[in-house]
């Protein structure tokens, strides 16, 4: 006979401002196998727990229901909690009092009588769970970083300085990422190169860390601690074992107009190239869709010229398999181009710029050596022109979230023109300045009071070129929405930060969520914004939402201590939520018929044959089998076996059928 | 038929909408209190014979609903359901069951919004068709006791 | 035994089905469904169907349904109610146009229920029946009534036994029971004087195909012969010999729970059926196919002679009509015969 | 027929397979099952259009099974269930020849299953126009109208199970109805017992039924259940470009295409 625990938290006025949680404890209460129910103000607290585990205790509950939050959110705390008291932990259940019913419902009778329901649910469910232990399963101490910019690089680093081993992917030829491309940084203005670089070259000389550049996921199969990924690594066409990076092929080569992906397209590079000159590894590859010898058949002059004949044009790509135990996903983000704006000339204007644009201008190391110069026509511009917002919080676009740097790079950008253009006049129309973070806000304050930067609060309808200027047009909503219009020589467009193409491809290749923008999803938006819904999966930088640069490396150390954490141990134990296919005694060994079925439908491949065998080592039976190790619990086999030989461990027949009768019937 | 309160019951994923739901909740989205959760770990657990055990013990109207295609935590779930759930529609509906009393539905870890919609959707729906008479007729009608008819 | 004989129009009938239904008699017949014939309540005259050697369906649901419901229950406060079936719920049936091997078959079937236990649910709905016997004029390859002592114009069982006197022709009305002369007494007009009718002629020829006490004896031997095995070779399985057979009575009892309230359910059951005596550990004592048949056979032919004292098989020739396999249990009970073990 | 004969008496002759599976002439006209374990019974075998029963039922029996490997005379049907038997797990190449019958009444001995594979692919699940008339008369009505045809029709069921034995592809040991942890279909033959064991039949059923109307044929009381299982053919045709048994281990219902189409999920 049960002996369950009912324990109705009221959250506070969470749940207790619209449930009456006396009441639905005092009915619990009377339900045939409660033999304890009692309320409280906050369960999950010390005191709250210590209520449950002091009644596993004294009561000698068989099993327990908490009756809070979502189980998402504090299903492991109370798991443990009676786990302490000696009650498996797999004998707690939750039922979601708040966010199914408190915080989506009014006050009122049917409310308490819904929560009344939840609570009957699970526990007519509690009845007949069991008692399981955890699966342990072993680590392989190896992670794998996706992304090698700032974030993928301080991951990848704190992981090898961790003593664990990284394998570290980078899609272009060089890590680095945007970060790379920046002049300064706010609020400090110190060089990003400058600090850039070294952890760049540290990763490449860690001895813990295997670097790929040029390189993507293929496929990801498995589960934590057990993940096997196929990396293909582009070929460069190139021995970069021989190569010295001399650099002279990429002086050589005829093919010199190609725009610059890291100047962003403000500049050119060669079809044998280093993006940039402190690329890390600084050796070039060949970008076949613009090289002469791979669009024609001739050329090979790099081939020529290289001392150490490195070149390989007929290098295949090559496809690396390799065994991992956690994954860092640090793919960054990109930015709206210019061509998503009708009202400012759809791009066809040379002279509106991007702001990742305008940091190449600013870079000491970009195509015009720091000096800002338009792109039209090389002209320093005397009035530029900064739009904040372009495209973010602004619905009718899609993109109704704040970008988030941008607020902190237009006052950097403002103010580097400052500097670097005396008397030039420089304006910046924005919506609201978001400047919260450590010395941001007397930055955007410095841009206005001592550089002069001209803020105006309002936005841009429509910007036109005329006599070689372009008219601005605005309103100042601070002045009443007077109209402005400025002529302008430039102007840079604090473009929305956005997902990456592709990420919702990648996100689908690891099995992870990411939300309605394509960014990667978080566990939990507070208390788990570094994992993702799929264990040993972690996320860091922009690819989860836009970050600024301490954000990312915050982001990439807390997912490196959750890798790190991982790899402390030798063995993981795993949620022992699996599929298991019955046994019985002899002659019916189980009454799975074998007609494996349930192995095509088996999403992990973790359903094999099992022979049943006699003394004499004959085959009696054949019967299927789940491998625990494989099994990520779906019950996807459950539903569909015919003889329901197989059943899922936490979410039995007997458990959700029962759900389905407690929901429907008085108890 | 002003006051009738459908029964909805709803069979969810875990990892979508079961966590939809909980944004619901975190977003303060109020949904009628009509709709009772059962949590799966996906729609691929869902048996059809729960649906038909929902309408047995009185139900007026089922949701199911799990993760959007491509985006099953468990990869491929969602789309067995989906065949499953084809099938079994299509069965239910040449037996005469009615099929408008069961809603199918994606919804994402995001999409609180869109959950609170497929709740109320699906209720004043059901309420505008009233009471499942023809299913708990069958269900809970007397044994004959003589010669069946 | 002096039996009173009456003579009653072939129109007639017509006008007793009415008057019954006008005494509020519930009335149980003979009706077609897609092609076959079985025993249900019937409203009007044209609901009854005359055409068959025998039904599809044996009339053994009158008396013992395929569902019955045995108690209601529910749980409160204060613990459990349950309440039983109340025996004045169960209305007077008058069982109209069985054939004599089902009416001989309700003695047989009464006579299980009624052994080391006497099953009061049974009891009072086969007291409720009146039986109205049709003799058979026709049989067919599957009949076997006089090989296990009945015969096409056999009144035992009936209240009132009908012979019609050749095709289309008028019936003789064989008044048995008290049972019977009330349904006279009920429109008398209707039961004429009969003068010196014999019956005979006008039944038909079912030939003696064993001897059932031959059968029974080698029974006593046959337990472990290899025949079993053979016969049942083609055996699938189901239960349609058990449920359209007039005198198998075994049933399962199952509890239809709904929260704090349920029923608790009489069903029929079947031993042909591999689960039928699978234990909870796994073990079955009938194994394989072979040893539910020849379960089967003994006993009807074996144990409920010993212990009853009646055979528990009628000759209807049901199962074999039924039997998806086409087992023709006449064919096995003379290779029973004929077998010198 | 002499051809069947002969062939089935040299191989149990030869002891090349330990049973021959065939029709012999049973009662009332009908033909039923009969099983050849000596060849001097081989003149027993008949076969002709009254050989409608699907032999292939027999060959999941545990009792014919064990007596060594079968030979079975096989009609289109039967070989299709063979073939998807075959697929299943439940005979193979070592346990089971195919000595098949033409829609000619021509017999040909197979090789191997996938022979048998090839041949009845040569021939698509074709349904009758009577049924084909009955399921267009069912979808024309209203859903209340195919709600009270249906109750009506499956009320007589008294769960004797024929169809199921029948059934070539119901050899499960523990059918879900005898499943009882939690008991999924009420066991009394009620309306809803039946109403819930035939839904449940005909789902078990889907891409996987070879149409062969061995539970029609089965049914006492003759239900039209098949009309379910038929349906159900007709909605994997619609919905996924149709099915036919093949060795491969893949199924209709255990595979899946990332673009099936649907358009009821909201």
């Amino acid at each position: 006979m049960s002996k369950i625990g009912v324990f109705v938290c009221h959250c506070g006025e969470n749940i207790s401002a619209t449930v009456d949680c006396v009441k639905v404890a005092e009915t619990a209460g009377r339900y045939e196998g409660v033999t304890f129910s009692v309320d409280y103000k906050y369960m999950c607290s010390d005191p709250g727990q210590s209520i449950i585990k002091n009644a596993i205790i004294e009561k000698g509950l068989t099993g327990v229901v908490v009756a809070s939050c979502s189980p998402r959110m504090h299903e492991p705390t109370f798991r443990k909690a009676c786990a302490e008291a000696g009650l498996n932990p797999y004998m707690c259940e939750m039922a979601n009092l708040r966010e199914h019913c408190s915080w989506v419902h009014e006050k009122g009778e049917a409310t308490t009588e819904k929560a009344i329901d939840l609570v009957r649910i699970l526990v007519e469910k509690v009845k007949y769970n069991q008692s399981l232990n955890a699966i342990k399963v072993p680590v392989t101490k190896t992670a794998l970083v996706i992304g090698g910019g700032i974030a993928g690089i301080q991951a990848s680093l704190d992981i090898a300085n961790a003593g664990h081993k990284v394998i570290l992917i980078e899609k272009d030829p060089s890590i680095g990422g945007h970060m790379s491309q920046l002049s300064e940084t706010f609020p400090t203005l110190d060089c990003s190169q400058c600090i850039l670089t070294p952890r760049m070259v540290e990763v490449a000389q860690h001895p813990n860390i295997t670097l790929y550049t040029y390189a993507e996921l293929e496929s990801l199969e498995g589960f934590i601690g057990n993940f096997k990924a196929k990396i293909r690594r582009k070929s460069k066409s190139l021995d970069e074992k021989i190569c010295t990076g001399c650099g002279l092929c990429t002086t050589k080569c005829p093919n010199k107009k190609i725009p610059s992906e890291f100047n962003e397209g403000l500049g050119t590079r060669t079809a044998i190239y280093v993006p940039f000159p402190q690329a890390v590894p600084n050796k070039p590859v060949i970008d076949r869709i613009h090289c002469t010898y791979y669009i024609k058949g001739k050329c090979r002059i790099c081939e020529k010229v290289c001392p150490t004949q490195a070149i390989r044009f007929d290098q295949e790509d090559q496809i690396v398999e390799t065994e991992i135990g956690a994954i860092v996903i640090a793919t960054g983000f990109a930015v709206k181009q210019t061509d998503f704006f009708p009202e400012y000339g759809y791009g066809k204007y040379p002279d509106i710029i991007t702001g990742l644009q305008f940091e190449r201008l600013a870079s000491a190391s970009g195509p015009t050596l720091g000096e800002i110069r338009r792109p039209s026509d090389g002209k320093i511009p005397e009035k530029i022109v900064f739009l904040a917002c372009a495209g973010s919080r602004d619905e009718a676009k899609g993109i109704p979230y704040c970008s988030k740097i941008c607020c902190m790079y237009i006052a950097k950008h403002a103010m580097l023109y400052q500097h670097k253009v005396h008397g030039g006049k420089s304006y910046v129309f924005y919506m609201d300045i978001r400047a919260g973070g450590k010395m941001y806000e007397e930055f955007v304050r410095r841009a206005i009071e001592d550089d002069g930067v001209n803020y105006i609060r309002g936005r841009v309808s429509r910007i036109y070129e005329k006599n070689g200027k372009l008219i601005v047009k605005g309103a100042d909503t601070l002045l009443g929405g007077i109209p402005v219009e400025i002529e302008a020589d430039m102007v840079v467009l604090a473009t929305a930060g956005v997902a990456n193409e592709g990420a919702e491809e990648l996100a689908q290749k690891l099995h992870v969520s990411y939300d309605s923008y394509h960014f990667f999803a978080e566990a939990h938006p507070k208390l788990k914004p570094v994992e993702t819904n799929t264990a040993g999966i972690f996320l860091a930088g922009a690819c989860q939402a836009p970050r600024d640069i301490p954000e990312s490396v915050s982001m990439a150390s807390g997912a490196a201590v959750k890798v790190a954490g991982l790899f402390s141990q030798d063995e993981l134990t795993r949620e022992p939520l699996i599929a298991v296919v019955n046994r019985q005694a002899a002659p019916v060994y189980s009454s799975c018929v074998g007609c494996f079925l349930c192995v095509s439908a088996c999403p992990y491949q973790a359903i094999e044959k099992e022979e049943i065998k006699n003394r004499n080592g004959e085959v009696i039976k054949s019967i299927a089998k789940v491998n625990p190790g494989l099994c990520q619990g779906c019950g996807t086999c459950v539903a569909f076996c015919r003889t329901k030989s197989i059943d899922i461990q936490g979410y039995t027949h007997e458990q959700m059928y029962s759900e389905v009768m407690a929901l429907l019937n008085e108890y | 038929m002003a006051d009738f309160e459908p029964k909805i019951v709803a069979f969810v994923c875990n990892w979508c909408t079961y966590a939809g739901a909980d944004l619901t909740g975190t977003s303060r989205i109020k949904y009628a209190s009509n709709v009772r959760i059962v949590r799966f770990p996906c729609t691929g657990r869902i048996d059809y014979m729960l649906l038909m055990k929902s309408f047995d013990e009185g139900a007026d109207g089922i949701i199911v609903s799990g993760c959007h295609p491509n985006d099953c935590h468990y990869t491929s779930g969602n789309f067995h359901a989906r065949r499953r759930w084809i099938m079994v529609r299509s069965l239910c509906d040449f037996i005469g069951i009615d099929i408008r009393r069961i809603k199918f539905s994606w919804v994402s870890a995001a999409e609180g919004a869109k959950w609170a919609d497929i709740v109320n959707t699906t209720v004043s729906e059901i309420r505008e068709l009233g009471p499942y008479n023809d299913y708990k007729k069958v269900a809970k009608r007397p044994l004959k006791e003589v010669s069946h008819g | 035994m002096n039996i009173d004989g009456r003579l009653v129009r072939k129109e007639s009938l017509e006008k007793l089905f009415k008057i019954l239904k006008a005494n509020n008699r519930t009335i149980v017949g003979p009706s077609q469904k897609n092609g076959r014939i079985s025993y249900k309540m019937v409203e009007n005259y044209e609901g009854i169907t005359s055409e068959y050697i025998q039904t599809t369906q044996s009339p053994k649901e009158v008396a013992f349904p395929r569902t019955e419901k045995i108690l209601d229950y529910s749980k409160n406060a204060d613990g459990m109610t349950v309440k039983g079936i109340n025996a004045d719920d169960i209305p007077d049936i008058v069982l109209w146009g069985v054939r004599p091997c089902d009416t001989m078959g309700m003695g047989e079937l009464s006579a299980i229920f009624n052994w080391d236990y006497r099953d009061e649910i049974y009891n009072s709905r086969s007291s409720r029946v009146t039986v109205l016997g049709f003799s058979c004029g026709k049989s067919d390859e599957y009949c076997f009534c006089t090989s296990v002592g009945g015969n096409p114009g056999n009144i035992e069982g009936s209240d009132i036994l009908f012979t019609q006197l050749g095709e289309n022709g008028d019936y003789l009305a064989e008044i048995i029971t008290e049972k019977g002369s009330q349904v006279v007494s009920l429109a008398s007009d209707l039961f004429e004087k009969a003068e010196n009718i014999v019956k005979g002629k006008f039944l038909a020829d079912v030939p003696v195909r064993f001897e059932k006490e031959q059968v029974r004896q080698n029974l006593e031997k046959y337990f472990d012969s290899e025949q079993w095995v053979a016969q049942s070779l083609k055996c699938l399985g189901c239960g349609a010999c058990a449920y359209v057979c007039p005198t198998c009575a075994c049933f399962d009892i199952q509890d239809e729970a709904h929260g704090k309230s349920g029923s608790r359910v009489r069903c029929w059951d079947s031993c042909g059926f591999s689960l039928f005596t699978l234990h909870t550990s796994g073990h079955n004592p009938r194994e394989v196919q072979s040893q539910r048949w020849r379960q089967r056979i003994m006993h009807k032919f074996s144990y409920m002679p010993d212990r009853l004292s009646v055979y528990g098989c009628t000759g209807c020739g049901r199962c074999s009509r039924a039997c998806p396999a086409d087992m023709n249990i006449l064919d096995h009970l003379i290779s029973i015969q004929e077998v010198t073990v | 027929m002499d051809e069947l004969r002969r062939r089935a008496k040299e191989l149990l002759e030869a002891s090349s397979v330990k049973v021959v599976i065939g029709y012999e002439n049973g009662t009332d006209g009908k033909t039923r099952a009969l099983f050849i374990e000596n060849p001097a019974d081989a003149g027993k075998l008949v076969f002709d259009s009254r050989c409608i029963m699907n032999l292939a039922a027999y060959i999941t029996k545990h009792e014919v099974k064990s007596k060594g490997k079968m030979a079975i005379a096989a009609t289109l049907p039967v070989m299709r269930a063979i073939v998807q038997l075959a697929s299943e797990f439940q005979v193979n190449d070592n346990n089971l020849l195919v000595l098949g019958i033409t829609p000619e009444s021509k017999m040909i001995e197979f090789k191997d299953l996938t022979e048998v594979e090839t041949f009845v692919h040569q021939y698509q699940i074709e349904i009758d126009s009577r049924n084909k008339e009955m399921l267009d008369r069912i979808e024309k009505m209203t859903p209340s109208e195919r709600w009270d045809f249906w109750i009506q029709e499956l009320t007589p069921c008294f769960k004797c199970y024929a169809c199921r034995a029948a059934c070539p592809m119901c050899y499960c040991h523990r059918c879900t109805v005898e499943f009882n942890q939690p008991q999924w279909i009420p066991v009394p033959s009620s309306e809803l017992g039946n109403l819930e064991w035939h839904i449940m039949r005909a789902i078990h059923l889907a891409g996987r039924c070879v149409d062969c109307d061995a539970c029609y044929n089965a049914c006492p009381l003759a239900i039209p259940l098949n009309l379910l299982t038929k349906r159900m053919l007709l909605d994997a045709r619609e919905h996924f470009g149709g099915y036919q048994p093949s060795l491969k281990a893949e199924h209709l219902m255990s595979t899946y295409k990332p673009d099936d189409k649907e358009n009821f999920i909201m």
